[in-house]
């Protein structure tokens, strides 16, 4: 029997009613529906465990304390270390995203000479060579670090120069080293006793110093009050968020800021607001008024307010000996709510600036800010775990990234109390090698980092002050060796050491400074420049017009 | 949205929607079942061939639709209203008895007085042994001239009155020809012949539907009028004049004219 | 013990830092698009500036309102993707049942909701940094601020575990809140009348927005400021003719309504 | 009577249909995948002289439930062979010895949207794990991980019955299974409770 | 000529209807090339939709209903006059209509194909819209549509498919004859069902927007539990479908030289649609009264600021009511003018539906929101085009092929003699 047309449709159309009884049309429209759903090929969290570790930011010198969630041994998740003594819980915007930078399509996966691809081995037979013929000088970004000890002892060792690179914080600190020869590093702001502050253009809303630190103290002494227990005057040409929601927002010509400072001093003394005697601004009241744009009665009243609620300090974006002075006149140096002289912190080394003309080689660590160029004609090997940007560094040698290395986190600038903290490795670096061990290869002498970070704590251990906070707080004599004090800030402690005392600086005017070039950072990141933003903050910019902040100035 | 499926529970909205939706879901449904299966019942009781007529007879213009009795000028006008089947008509009867007043002519045609004509161009005579001798006339023959190829029917199939009957081709045009009347093919000629099927009615034959007599020539006189209009190119003189006698092979004579439209309109084609 | 989780924002120590929004897309696996501009961007946490056309400068964070009634987003979807949680109070998408019609986009006063316009992707190896608890969306489905539920799921497995049916408080805290420097949002339960947001939100200084709509939103903000309140709705009752004076500082584009 | 021919292959379709779709269609849309090795969960009862499924597959302090358990753990008694099994030799060598975990295939894996919290079920509504897992801690093997081909689910999560009808308990973790469940108990968690 | 271009030539003789004039195979295929051309860039662009997702289009997160609801809303309410003519003529009996049935049934079936080709590009996850099946959201406006539209498809395929059947070719097949013949016979039935599921979505569709609360521009106090809108949805189509239908008769008409349909059934058409218009233009005054002095001041806004951005000023709302509305409502009624009257309330209701959608977004809501504008990217512009194309290609097919109008085979007759 041969099978018509007419039987095929026959068989076929029993076929098509028989799978209706059949599992086949409802189970493969269940799974459809089911794949239909998941969309196989997007990206799926990895699964594992989780667990949370403490840890120090090392995004910028702030070393805000922080929590690392971690899940299938990858960290996931940043929030701040509530209780930290001086980022108080907080993170900035940038390092709530940072977890992800390692990631960043500009990483720095392996050496590059002058844009090619080179190697280890190059890079240090270059660098031993340009050693051998001299001179060379090491750039050091932060200091006060492990690392820095190694840079340090290397450049000693070998004859280079040791310079470092300050943050705008350190520099308004300038003034002060260069009256008292106490160095930046071992002075604070006494913020939190202060009751009125006065700020020249420092962006102390959009993470001036520590970013926690003042906006929790603004949060909780003076938002939202017209009468607030903490009151804060913002100087500046623009209204920038801290000039928008400062208790007085002084609106002054661009470059004016020393003139008002002086202008501020001549009224205090003048009309007697102060006891402070000393050296006076050269120009009258009325001709520095002229200068900020701002009417002689303003100023006065402002001076007037200043002394309404003290303790007062007065704040510089950058070096401006004239905001010093004032603080002098104030008499907020070495005193409560002003500027203090606290526990820690180094010699301060070659300021960048200070190097000039011709060397053989400059070595740049990768905590230097990117735009710091020192103004040398030299072959530049430079450490970075980003580009950032066009260079014109001839090395470019990738550094481990964020949480891929070993670190220690001294105190913050400007913190009024010394702190230190270690920060683990939380992911694997591969390829990259930082310029404290890239020197250690070449000279063993100069040290191992770990080396470093235990000699740190053998001297906190014996000196016995301060305290461990973080997952187990107890006091530093508490502990029973510096072993543990080393194994207790791996696992995310912070050692919190005592805070600057009034009294311990005095400082005394020869004669008024002359007005400065401003060197004043209006950005957010300008504090300290991210070498590359992270994801997810790049996608905030793009994706609200946030960072366009309200820029305008009607008074 | 079902019972017992994924946590439903019943509310208003989803007795109400349920409801509406079920009830017009079933509705267009039924319709559609109740549209087949009708369908497969009248084509298994042989209803299809009259159903397609039906349809066919309700696209004629008017023109094509004229009742018999007019063609026999027994009536000044009238539109069939029973699709050509007489012997369904109730008035047939008073119209039959009336005079025709058609001058019987033949227009130079063969159309012999003992046979009965369909309007699809075919012939019937009735044979001493009961059955029916179906043909072609000479209208469709002188058209078609000698067909390149005849397709009958085998003997013992059920053909429906103005069902196909046959199918020919000439100069790859198909011509299919309906049938006079229904029955079963009891034997098959050929254009040699003289009579292409010969056909055992169903039950007691009546040829009333078909025309004869006065019928003829009224009917012949519209068709060579419509033929003659359809032959004629719109930028032509008319080639076929009036009076003049319809040449044979006319499909052959004049290969480019629209046979297509033609043929249809000729009613060779269900 | 039903709770109704909402939020009072202090619009006057906001200083629109943006912790919020980067900590909350990094909570929720929010993809990093090149091609995304501010419109189509997914913020689930978005900041506002708004100025007063003067000095007066405010920023408003907007995540989900969590509408309490006539929730306009869930009466629209069509399938059942979005859902008031009757536990909780919190308004739920589910991406995964989803199909992109968008209704409930068009059908939000706030504009809280967004779409995938885009396929989710990571730079290669940053999948790594995926937070496990959240599911990534795919193209084509519309999500929005969920009150990072999945930390309300690790608090009830902690609260389990002890063998309590009760959250601790402070185990349920969105990442928003958790990163605020300023500490001007708060989170906590509305039923609860001695939460700091309850008391927030009774306090003569809250408002909500478009509250006249009559969708009972579960976001409070507060502000000392009276412009800043006024920004509430369009048009203050009792002073219909007279438009809000306060604008977007949007783009660099200044409009006066 | 004569069964019209049409009516024969229309039957012998509808035929076809259901050998095909109640007898092939199971098969054809499942892939086997063994699993890394043998497991016998009844050995490991009897040696350890506990049947305690939490002894292994623990619940952490936080809730968090950790499944199966990881290689180190293993490592506490099969740091060196115990054993002649094949298994064993596979374990010691390919995993413990050098430090990987085992990619074993997780039976009631459900997709990435759905939260399922150990704790809440069995601290809480007091259920066993047998009320969902059924009695795998007896088998002698783990048995055969069968992926569906179109989905990508574990046959687990439909049920090995492939009408879903007549099942054992524990057979079946589909949402619908859940809410039933739920719906007995009374329990409502709407969709939050148990998405994403 | 080649012998496949006389194949070609034969088989599009073979499909057509017989015994009516059409144009040479090479005329007709001038005229549908540029449209193929429009459909193949439809389809490419609406391709790229659908592969590389929706950001393709100019759409965001603001604007998230773009230049395809309007076309949705649009062509919908266009094809009303099929489920209305239908109801004319089946449930109230209006033979004279019947000319024009075939027509509306093949329009009102590219409407309804258009649209939910479009609607399955403009959604984000097509391969899911069948869930609201399975989870239907009873209280959703779009649950509404989207089974009303479903099944009314359906219904016009059912519909259409009749007038398929009729083929030349087809109908050689007496099955094909005879489903045709049982299926004209259930007509009504089909008819009854479409009307009830056109009542039901063309109101939903117009409740789509009324019940959005959180957009006053279109929210509206409901009458039970639909809004206003709701109503006016369904007048303004019912109104306008035969307006749009005595349109593409008049265009085809035109384009054929051919008298399709008799000479009593536009004025019928234009009456039916005047009168309904101008029941439609008081209604939605009335409405748009209430509105501004009730509905929308209630939740807090003032009517005057809907007008505020330009172009959407007064003058669009003076437009849709008087030039769009009244005028034609009147041309059409007195029976002059008949076809700048049947175009000026089409253009009507898309004018209304595009206020309805497009306006409606572009507005802002909360005190601080910006008003926005969009344009649509050339992806969307083409998929429109596309659709446009679709329509134009399915319809000269149809009348190609098809008999459209059964009774021009007759007027022909009547003429040439």
């Amino acid at each position: 029997m041969i099978p018509t047309r007419r039987d095929l449709f026959a068989w076929g159309g029993g076929l098509a009613g028989g799978m209706l009884f059949t599992p086949v049309p409802w189970k493969v429209l269940d799974d459809v529906s089911i794949w239909s759903q998941n969309w196989p090929w997007i990206p799926q969290p990895a699964r594992g465990p989780v667990e949370e570790k403490l840890s120090s930011c090392t995004l910028c010198p702030n070393a805000c304390g922080m929590r690392v969630r971690m899940a299938a041994g990858s960290p996931v998740g940043l929030s701040g270390m509530a209780g930290h003594p001086v980022s108080r819980g907080a993170l900035c915007p940038l390092g709530f995203g940072a977890h992800q930078l390692n990631w960043h399509p500009s990483r720095l996966r392996n050496p590059l000479h002058r844009g090619r691809k080179t190697s280890w081995e190059e890079a240090t037979a270059a660098f031993r060579k340009a050693l051998g013929e001299g001179p060379i000088a090491i750039i050091d970004g932060r200091t006060g670090r492990a690392a820095s000890t190694v840079l340090e002892r290397f450049a000693a060792a070998h004859g280079a120069t040791y310079a470092a690179a300050r943050t705008a914080e350190e520099k308004a600190l300038g003034p002060y080293q260069r009256w008292t020869g106490v160095p930046t590093s071992s002075l604070g702001y006494d913020l939190e006793n202060a009751r009125t502050i006065v700020s020249f253009g420092a962006p102390l809303l959009d993470g001036w110093a520590t970013p926690g630190r003042f906006t929790r103290l603004w949060s909780e002494r003076a938002a939202g009050s017209s009468n607030p227990a903490l009151r804060l005057i913002q100087v500046e040409p623009v209204q920038s968020r801290t000039a928008a929601f400062a208790w007085r927002w002084v609106n002054v010509r661009m470059g004016s800021e020393s003139a008002l400072a002086s202008a501020l001093a001549r009224v205090l003394m003048e009309e007697r607001l102060v006891t402070a005697r000393g050296p006076m601004p050269s120009e009258s009241v009325n001709e520095l008024a002229g200068k900020t744009g701002l009417a002689a009665e303003t100023i006065q009243s402002l001076a007037r307010a200043l002394v309404e609620r003290g303790p007062v300090v007065a704040i510089s974006a950058g070096d401006n000996p004239s905001v010093a002075a004032l603080n002098v006149v104030l008499g907020a140096v070495g005193a409560r709510g002003g500027i203090l002289r606290r526990g820690g912190g180094t010699k301060s080394p070659v300021p960048v600036e200070a190097l000039s003309g011709r060397m053989r080689a400059v070595l740049i660590d990768s905590t230097v800010p990117w735009e710091v160029r020192p103004n040398v004609d030299a072959e530049v090997f430079r450490f970075a775990a980003w580009h950032g940007g066009t260079t014109t560094a001839d090395w470019l040698l990738p550094a481990p990234g964020f949480l891929e290395a070993l670190t220690d986190v001294p105190t913050p600038p400007a913190s009024a109390i010394e702190t230190y903290a270690v920060a683990t490795p939380l992911m694997a670096a591969e390829g990259s090698k930082d310029a404290a061990r890239f020197l250690a290869e070449i000279d063993p002498a100069a040290g191992s980092l770990e080396d470093a970070i235990k000699a740190r704590c053998e001297a906190i251990y014996h000196a016995g002050k301060g305290g461990l906070i973080g997952p187990e707080p107890q006091p530093v004599k508490g502990l029973a060796s510096a072993d543990k004090l080393y194994e207790a800030l791996g696992n995310g402690a912070v050692w919190t050491g005592e805070a600057g005392t009034p009294g311990g600086l005095r400082c005394d005017l020869k004669e008024w400074p002359g007005p400065s070039a401003m060197e004043s950072p209006a950005g957010w990141t300008d504090g300290w420049t991210a070498p590359v933003l992270p994801p997810l903050a790049a996608k905030l910019y793009r994706e609200s017009d946030l960072r366009q902040a309200p820029a305008r100035s009607d008074v | 949205m079902f019972p017992g499926v994924d946590g439903f529970h019943w509310t208003f909205g989803h007795i109400f929607f349920l409801s509406v939706f079920v009830a017009v879901a079933l509705t267009i449904l039924v319709t559609l079942a109740l549209a087949t299966l009708r369908t497969a019942r009248d084509l298994r009781t042989g209803k299809a061939a009259g159903i397609c007529w039906h349809a066919d007879f309700g696209e004629l213009p008017e023109a094509e639709r004229r009742c018999r009795h007019e063609l026999a000028g027994r009536v000044e006008h009238r539109t069939c209203p029973n699709a050509f089947d007489c012997r369904s008509c109730p008035d047939y009867a008073r119209f039959a008895d009336l005079a025709p007043t058609v001058e019987p002519r033949t227009y130079g045609m063969n159309y012999p007085g003992d046979r009965f004509y369909h309007r699809g161009h075919t012939w019937v005579r009735p044979e001493t042994d009961g059955t029916f001798a179906v043909g072609l006339d000479d209208m469709a023959e002188r058209i078609v001239g000698k067909p390149d190829t005849v397709e009958l029917p085998a003997a013992g199939t059920e053909i429906e009155l103005q069902g196909p009957a046959w199918k020919m081709s000439k100069n790859r045009q198909t011509i299919r020809v309906r049938a006079p009347l229904e029955g079963t093919v009891v034997a098959t000629g050929g254009a040699g012949q003289g009579w292409y099927l010969k056909l055992r009615p169903r039950g007691q034959a009546n040829l009333r539907h078909l025309l004869r007599g006065a019928e003829v020539p009224g009917w012949l006189a519209g068709e060579l009028d419509r033929l003659q209009l359809q032959l004629t190119q719109p930028d032509s003189s008319p080639s076929l004049a009036d009076g003049g006698i319809l040449v044979s092979g006319l499909m052959d004579a004049m290969p480019k004219a629209d046979w297509d439209a033609a043929l249809a309109a000729t009613f060779l084609e269900p | 013990m039903k709770a109704r989780y909402g939020m009072a924002i202090d619009l006057d120590r906001c200083t629109g830092c943006g912790a919020c929004m980067v900590a909350c897309a990094s909570e929720n696996n929010v993809p990093r698009l090149p091609k995304a501009t501010e419109r189509t961007g997914i913020t689930p946490m978005l900041v506002h500036p708004v100025s007063d056309g003067k000095t007066g400068v405010a920023f408003i964070p907007m995540p989900c309102m969590q509408c309490e009634d006539e929730t306009p987003c869930v009466k629209v979807c069509p399938q059942q993707a979005v859902e008031l949680d009757r536990a909780t109070g919190i308004v739920m998408q589910m991406p995964q049942r989803c199909l992109g019609c968008r209704y409930c986009m068009t059908a939000c006063p706030y504009h809280s909701r967004y779409f995938n316009w885009w396929d989710p992707a990571w730079p290669a190896g940053m999948e790594r940094t995926l937070n496990p608890g959240v599911a990534v969306r795919m193209r084509g489905v519309v999500e929005k601020c969920n009150m990072c539920h999945a930390r309300l799921h690790a608090a009830e497995d902690k609260a389990a575990e002890a063998g309590k049916r009760q959250i601790e408080a402070a185990d349920y805290v969105p990442a928003c809140v958790e990163s605020c420097p300023t500490g001007a949002i708060r989170f906590g339960d509305l039923n609860d009348g001695a939460s700091e947001v309850a008391k927030a939100s009774r306090t003569p200084e809250a408002f909500r927005l478009l509250a006249r709509l009559g969708t009972e939103p579960k976001i409070y903000y507060t502000s000392k400021r009276a412009w800043v309140r006024a920004l509430a709705e369009r048009h203050p009752a009792g002073e219909p003719s007279q438009p809000a004076a306060p604008v977007a500082a949007g783009g660099g584009e200044v409009k006066h309504g | 009577m004569k069964m019209p021919r049409t009516s024969i292959f229309f039957g012998f379709g509808v035929l076809t249909a259901l050998a095909a779709g109640w007898l092939v269609f199971p098969r054809a849309l499942y892939e086997r995948r063994e699993q890394p090795f043998r497991f016998p969960h009844k050995t490991h009862a009897e040696k350890s002289g506990t049947s305690a499924c939490n002894d292994c597959h623990t619940l952490g302090k936080d809730g968090e439930f950790a499944g199966i358990p990881k290689t180190k753990d293993c490592a506490t008694c099969h740091a060196d062979r115990m054993g002649s099994s094949p298994a064993e030799a596979l374990l010691v060598d390919n995993y413990v010895k050098r430090g990987r975990e085992t990619p074993w295939l997780v039976y009631s894996r459900q997709p990435a949207n759905v939260r399922f919290s150990h704790a809440i079920h069995t601290r809480l509504a007091g259920m066993t794990c047998r009320d969902c897992h059924g009695a795998e801690g007896e088998s002698d093997a783990v048995p055969v991980y069968e992926q569906n081909r179109i989905s990508g689910y574990s046959r687990d999560i439909w049920g090995h019955s492939i009408s879903r009808l007549r099942r054992a308990p524990g057979d079946g973790m589909k949402m619908s299974d859940c809410e039933n469940c739920h719906r007995r108990h009374g329990v409502d968690a709407g969709c939050l409770g148990c998405h994403e | 000529m080649t012998s496949a271009a006389t194949g070609v030539v034969m088989a599009d003789r073979r499909l057509q209807v017989r015994g009516e004039a059409r144009s040479s195979t090479a005329r007709f295929a001038l005229w549908l090339a540029p449209w193929v051309l429009l459909l193949a860039l439809g389809i490419y662009a609406g391709g790229l939709c659908l592969y590389y997702g929706l950001n393709q289009t100019n759409m965001n997160n603001r604007f998230a209903f773009g230049l395809w609801i309007f076309l949705d809303l649009g062509i919908i309410a266009l094809g009303a006059g099929a489920f209305f003519t239908g109801f004319l003529v089946y449930i109230l009996g209006r033979t004279e209509l019947k000319p024009v049935l075939n027509s509306a049934v093949v329009l009102g079936f590219i409407c309804y194909s258009g649209a939910m080709a479009v609607l399955m590009i403009d959604v984000g996850q097509p391969l899911r819209a069948w869930f609201t099946f399975w989870h239907p959201n009873v209280h959703s406006m779009l649950t509404e549509v989207t089974f009303c539209i479903t099944c009314y498809l359906l219904v016009l395929t059912l519909e259409y498919i009749p007038v398929v059947l009729r083929n030349r070719q087809l109908r050689k097949l007496p099955p094909f004859v005879v489903f045709e013949h049982r299926m004209h016979l259930l007509m009504p039935v089909l008819a009854g069902i479409g009307t009830l599921l056109s009542f039901f979505h063309q109101g939903s569709l117009g409740g789509l927007y009324g019940v959005l609360r959180g957009r006053p521009f279109a929210f509206r106090q409901g009458f039970a539990i639909w809004p206003s809108t709701f109503f006016l949805f369904i007048l303004s189509a019912v109104a306008v479908g035969p307006s749009f239908l005595m349109l593409v008769t008049a265009a085809a008409r035109k384009l054929t030289g051919r008298k399709l349909v008799p000479s009593n059934v536009f004025p019928r058409l234009g009456f039916i649609s005047g009168v309904l218009l101008a029941a439609y233009v008081a209604l939605k005054a009335v409405d748009t009264l209430i509105w501004l002095n009730v509905t929308s001041p209630a939740v807090g806004f003032a009517p005057w600021e809907y007008y505020a951005y330009k172009p959407f000023g007064t003058t669009l709302l003076f437009a849709e009511i008087v030039v769009f509305g009244l005028l034609p409502a009147v041309l059409l009624v007195q029976g002059r003018w008949l076809l700048p009257g049947a175009a000026l309330a089409c253009c009507g209701i898309l004018l209304n539906r595009f206020v309805l959608t497009v306006q409606t977004l572009a507005l802002p809501t909360l005190s601080f929101d910006p008003f926005l504008s969009y344009t649509p990217s050339w992806q969307e512009v083409a998929s429109f085009g596309g659709v446009v194309a679709y329509g134009v290609i399915l319809y000269s097919l149809s009348y190609r092929y098809l008999p459209l109008f059964p009774q021009s085979k007759e007027q022909t007759h009547v003429s040439g003699r």
